[in-house]
């Protein structure tokens, strides 16, 4: 920033400007030096260390089983967001009822999602075939009218959609009811006001400016599940990204490369996803305040403005 | 002005919350065409009042009945039956509410504020509801705003939008729940204006205000509501010159 | 690994003679092994009955492990075993982080090109399915069913190639679980998640003994020496192991320790580094 | 309420107050009827089901390998709580540094921590042995000073640890930084004229009022962690819950209930916490605003007034 | 009043925030126990100028010294180096700061605020420290206020206990910056009285405010800042008495 200035100062009655010697601070700098010397170990054993394998990571990281598998996880994320998040809404407006069995319901529905790991999870619905090797439908008690093998059923891609998307369902029921609860009341009683029933409040009035509050989480589920994708191990669903990798590790007695090279997947994808999900975020908070909130980076200088002039 | 027939007639209405009575046993009747001004302290239960009218509030004791319908209510043979929320947004349709906070739809244009009664209650045709609801901003004066959103428009422009919202409905009788408190000063005449326009053009309006002004001049009926009781009411001009009852006096002191 | 092993097999079996160490052999023990005065074997203990869990939950018992304590007795060293992940084992010895690993290492070339592998049992390959084989597969033709295995054995590739044959037969595709560990792809079966399995002969001869519910199917095939795998440039210390397992064989401890868990016919006669043959 | 509001307005000139015959939603009772029944099954079944093996999961909760599972699994959580909350200050502070060396290095720790799935990172930590035999501290391209043996230096508990911590160390990192940008500028101003340091700024005034922000989600992510722990089979760390319990399973060939019996120490830990997160937030949330905000069924509550007074 | 040493000397300060010209040559200079006020219309650069004079803001040219000491620069032969910041905040110490939002410390009591400078900064002794806070609170009026919490406190009072907390580092020149433009009216004297008494004692104070009275009455010298220049400065009475310019003339215009 000195240029503008000196400049701008330059502009009145041509004083010279301050030209003084920068202050040191070798504290910090010898922090610096530390964390610089890390860095260069690593960077310096990643290029010399043979284990990390780069040939091997460049063969393989655009071979047709990992490029399958890429797509597998992509397509799993997908799935799982829409089931978790159509599902989500429906739990969400049945927390809302005022009728207790929908509402109790619903509430037991996420505190058990929310409650388990979904590592756990997705092993139970692998092992639900275990229970009930026959699935039927049909009045309880009562004789069953319809049965299916689950085991042709649910074959894994099923069962980790179910798992991922179940288990997201009850995150995402919480995002949603966060939001229509936090569109203020006046807006329902306007609407009810104008003649307007629960549903018809919540569709065109409610929901609309929930959304506000509803879409910046979800975008952060979305990225975490993409991530969350690698547990369907447990089921275990083989076509996913990193079982693929690890399995051709394994192959070429070379794991870790290949662990390395789904990460680096991992996070080609999140990394999009991420700077999508900021400005998602930038996009709401503006609707919210008229005019753009710095971001974090102006924020930290404005900070550090302050902390005795540094710049 | 006897003739006419009762728009509102409340007897004897209670409201409480929990422990809290608001209303003890409010009497009131309106007539069509009739403007009824409402004032009173705060927590009096002037806005309960207003909202028992319209069922935003359900009553716990008394009668509270609009062109002599029961609201909220079916009588059959001897017995009460609550109604069912259509039959209650059925009710309401012909019964406009304008909120202090004006509430409207900040997602929604003003245009399309004011459409979305007809469009999503009364499925209207979309292209006409926006004629309609174009032609209803010309009337608050506010005929080229039609799409701006209500964070674009000052405080006396949103509450002019949300009156034209309320008409849109059609409705025959309009409740204001003080309409201008929320206004700053040099605001709250042209929302005034639109409401003395529209008494004139004969709707029947309940009106909880601060603006003795107004009450003096448009109102046919003033009605002090004070600890949920009418305390008094009458011919505006008349009881504002003298005013009976103590806490009316008290009342007028602070705010005249 | 969640072990397949019922009640009494946690205990060390007690029929086994001590071993007395064998200064010759012990010589040939690497330096930096002598002076720790353990050997430590790297093992996925999910693989009864040759290596797995005891009802603790932590103890490390089975026929490897009895067979590697008394190898190490010869070695002049305490035998010891840590739990690690099977696909992680051969680098883990390649990479240093074992001396020496036993987990029913089938031997193959493969293999053989990253480690040294002394022979010192024969297994084969065999089926395992529900008694009566409800869903009516057969080893040659197991087109369009479930089949579980253990993720990164042998029994991986076999199940594939068949997989393969189907495919070009135009039959339905095998559907195929591979489980991290051999105990969930048996516990599969037995629930009914898979209609088979395939795993080493004593596996599943084990598997059997435990449930009542197993039966295996077809005969053994593929009959192929487990090897104790040691680093490739380790030739001596190979050499030293070979020589423990031959004097074990020749003082009956290793008879012994097969009969005690019931896999006596799969004893071999003479152990080999990196057998040819295979 | 319809109890005391009768008292009530029976008090003023004894009105009989409305005795009405409430009304009925058949439409909702349908919903509620589904649900009931789908409750219904899921009971009977529970009940009546032997693959549940109720008897099994009385047998096993408290058998001592599973307790052993259930400390370790608590003492993992605790221990990566602590790592990742301490770094995850160090790392907000060195993010918010003005020495670009520090802040960047900050960001790309994050960056690479939150873009790949915990679950790789773990399986990478447990093979990073496979990397570095030796570990070897040293001036980078010059010669080793000192060297470990990795193998000795990484148990698999350490690694779960290693593994989990750093992970949550990046998240932790954004929320405290988050906390610390939350706080008025003003107050560093304030500080800073006083004459008091950046560090001393932060330490005596910034953290403190911090702490609002940043002890609620810190809530949250302790509830996460204690499901994260299921995941250390990629390490194989073996001793904790859910591995104890599957590894049950096997033995018994009954995997599934030996999994609901995790899920049921799951549920009781989380639940545990959840309600002292509930408490947390409140309590801050207090701190805020002066006066309580309305508990979620209260909320609940005052938006049905509205739909048309079905109470 | 001309023999009293310089205690503050500006000359020819340029700030500037990117490319907004926010100082554009400010002189002045105010000697010891001299009460300087600044007057001027929103975004003239008062707070700016009052910022720099402790190195809240680095200057970009000019000289700007304190007892003759440069703000924020050290210089040795011809050449100016930065100073570190620990010996900023040493100079800091003996300038004190009053916000227009008085910026107190929520999370501690009023003692504690007054006390936090001596304590951290200074490493006094805490038992000794508190004593002096609550002295200090004392001679602002709030003996018995010292376990409240800020937000217990009316405005007036938080602004009284931030100077209070600013004279805790016993400083020899205090700068204030709005101090009352914050606070409701019926506040505002409680705490010009608190001034007040401070300039007699004889410190050295630089005084931004709207408060044209205090200016005329407690000032020795009256500055008015307009887009970043001291555009006019003289004895108070004098220059509010016959303002020569006209940017003065109109903003006092506004303001009286
Ligand atoms: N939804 C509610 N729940 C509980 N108490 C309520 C509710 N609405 C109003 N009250 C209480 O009822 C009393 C009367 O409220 P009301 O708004 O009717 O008074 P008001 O006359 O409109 O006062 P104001 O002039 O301030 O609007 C107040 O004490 C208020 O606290
Ligand atoms: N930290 C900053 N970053 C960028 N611009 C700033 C900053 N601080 C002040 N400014 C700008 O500098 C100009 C002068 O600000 P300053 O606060 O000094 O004016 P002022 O005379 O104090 O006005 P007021 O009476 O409203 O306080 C304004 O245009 C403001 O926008
Ligand atoms: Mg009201
Ligand atoms: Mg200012």
């Amino acid at each position: 920033m000195s240029a503008d200035t000196r400049e701008v100062a330059g502009g009145e009655r041509g004083t010279p400007p301050i030209e003084a010697v920068p202050v040191r601070h070798p504290g910090r700098w010898v922090g610096a030096a530390i964390v610089a010397v890390f860095v260069a170990m690593a960077v310096h054993s990643l290029l010399t260390n043979p284990n990390w394998g780069w040939s091997l990571i460049s063969n393989w990281i655009f071979s047709p089983p990992i490029l399958k598998g890429v797509g597998v996880t992509i397509l799993l994320t997908i799935l799982a967001m829409v089931i978790g998040l159509v599902l989500g809404v429906v739990l969400a407006i049945m927390r809302l009822s005022p009728n207790p069995v929908l509402s109790s319901a619903a509430w037991v529905f996420v505190w058990a999602f929310r409650g388990t790991p979904v590592y756990v999870q997705l092993f139970l619905w692998a092992n639900i075939i275990a229970l009930y090797t026959t699935l039927s439908l049909g009045v309880p008690f009562g004789p069953e009218l319809l049965t299916f093998q689950t085991k042709t059923l649910i074959p894994a891609f099923v069962a980790a959609l179910l798992g991922l998307g179940l288990n997201e369902a009850a995150y995402m029921s919480e995002i949603v009811r966060a939001g229509i609860l936090s569109v203020d009341e006046g807006q329902d009683e306007a609407a009810t006001a104008l003649g307007m029933g629960r549903m018809q409040t919540l569709r065109h009035i409610v929901l609309p400016q929930a959304m506000r509050v509803i879409v910046p989480p979800t975008g952060n589920e979305t990225i975490s599940m993409l991530k969350t994708t690698s547990l369907v191990i447990a089921i275990p669903l083989t076509t996913e990204l990193f079982f693929q990798a690890s399995a051709v590790g394994n192959r070429l007695f070379q794991p870790f490369p290949m662990a390395v090279m789904a990460s680096i997947w991992y996070l080609g994808l999140t990394s999009i996803l991420m700077v999508g999900q900021y400005y998602i975020e930038r996009h709401y908070a503006k609707g919210a305040m008229r005019q753009l909130p710095p971001t974090p980076i102006e924020k930290m200088r404005r900070r550090l403005r302050i902390g005795g002039g540094d710049k | 002005m006897t003739e006419k027939p009762i728009k509102v007639l409340a007897e004897n209405v209670h409201k409480a919350f929990g422990r809290n009575e608001v209303l003890r046993g409010i009497d009131m009747e309106i007539r069509v065409g009739e403007v009824a001004c409402i004032v009173g302290p705060s927590g009096g239960g002037k806005s309960t009042f207003l909202r028992c009218i319209n069922h935003l509030e359900k009553i716990d004791a008394g009668r509270l009945s609009v062109d002599g319908e029961l609201i909220g209510y079916k009588q059959r043979g001897g017995k009460l039956y609550e109604m069912h929320d259509k039959e209650v947004a059925e009710q309401r349709r012909s019964i406009g509410m304008v909120f202090q906070r004006f509430n409207l739809f900040p997602h929604m244009t003003a245009a399309e504020n004011v459409m979305s009664g007809p469009v999503v209650v009364r499925k209207d045709n979309k292209k006409q509801a926006r004629e309609r609801a174009l032609d209803l901003l010309g009337q608050v004066g506010l005929g080229d705003r039609g799409d701006s959103y209500p964070m674009q428009l000052s405080g006396g422009q949103q509450q002019r939008v949300a009156i034209a919202r309320a008409l849109a409905m059609d409705p025959d009788l309009m409740l204001f729940d003080e309409p201008t408190s929320a206004l700053d000063p040099e605001l709250v005449g042209e929302v005034l204006d639109v409401m003395r326009r529209l008494a004139a053009t004969g709707m029947t309006m309940v009106v909880v205000t601060h603006e003795m002004g107004f009450a003096r001049e448009v109102g046919d009926v003033l009605a002090f509501i004070d600890q949920g009781v009418v305390a008094e009411i009458g011919e505006p001009r008349e009881i504002l010159a003298q005013p009976k009852s103590k806490r009316f006096q008290d009342f007028l002191g602070k705010v005249l | 690994g969640g072990d397949s092993g019922g009640g009494g097999a946690s205990s060390t079996p007690s029929g086994i003679p001590s071993v007395t160490a064998d200064e010759a052999l012990a010589a040939k023990v690497p330096a930096d092994i002598k002076s720790t005065g353990t050997l430590t074997f790297g093992t996925d203990a999910s693989y009864a009955p040759s290596e797995f869990l005891a009802d603790d939950g932590t103890t490390i018992v089975g026929l490897d492990v009895d067979l590697g304590k008394a190898i190490a007795a010869k070695l002049g060293l305490q035998g010891q075993f840590e739990n690690s992940t099977f696909d992680s084992l051969i680098v883990g010895v390649v990479n240093g982080k074992f001396p020496a690993a036993m987990s029913s290492f089938t031997i193959n070339p493969e293999r053989m090109k990253q480690v040294n592998m002394i022979s010192y049992f024969d297994a084969g390959t065999s089926w395992a399915v529900k008694q009566g084989n409800p869903s009516g597969i057969s080893v040659d033709d197991p087109c369009g069913k479930t089949v579980a295995v253990q993720k990164a054995t042998v029994q991986v590739d076999d199940i594939e190639a068949r997989n393969q044959d189907c495919k070009s037969a135009g039959k339905p595709e095998i559907s195929i679980q591979q489980y991290t560990l051999q105990s969930d792809a048996t516990t599969a079966v037995v629930s009914g998640k898979a209609d088979a399995m395939l795993a080493d002969s004593p596996v599943v001869a084990y598997a059997i003994k435990l449930t009542s519910s197993l039966e295996q199917l077809g005969d053994i095939y593929d009959s192929a020496p487990y090897g104790v795998v040691v680093p490739k440039d380790e030739t001596e210390f190979a050499t030293a192991i070979q020589g423990a397992i031959n004097a074990l064989i020749a003082d009956g401890t290793y008879q012994a320790i097969l009969d005690e868990w019931g896999v006596g016919n799969g004893a071999i006669t003479e152990s080999q580094v990196n057998p040819s043959a295979s």
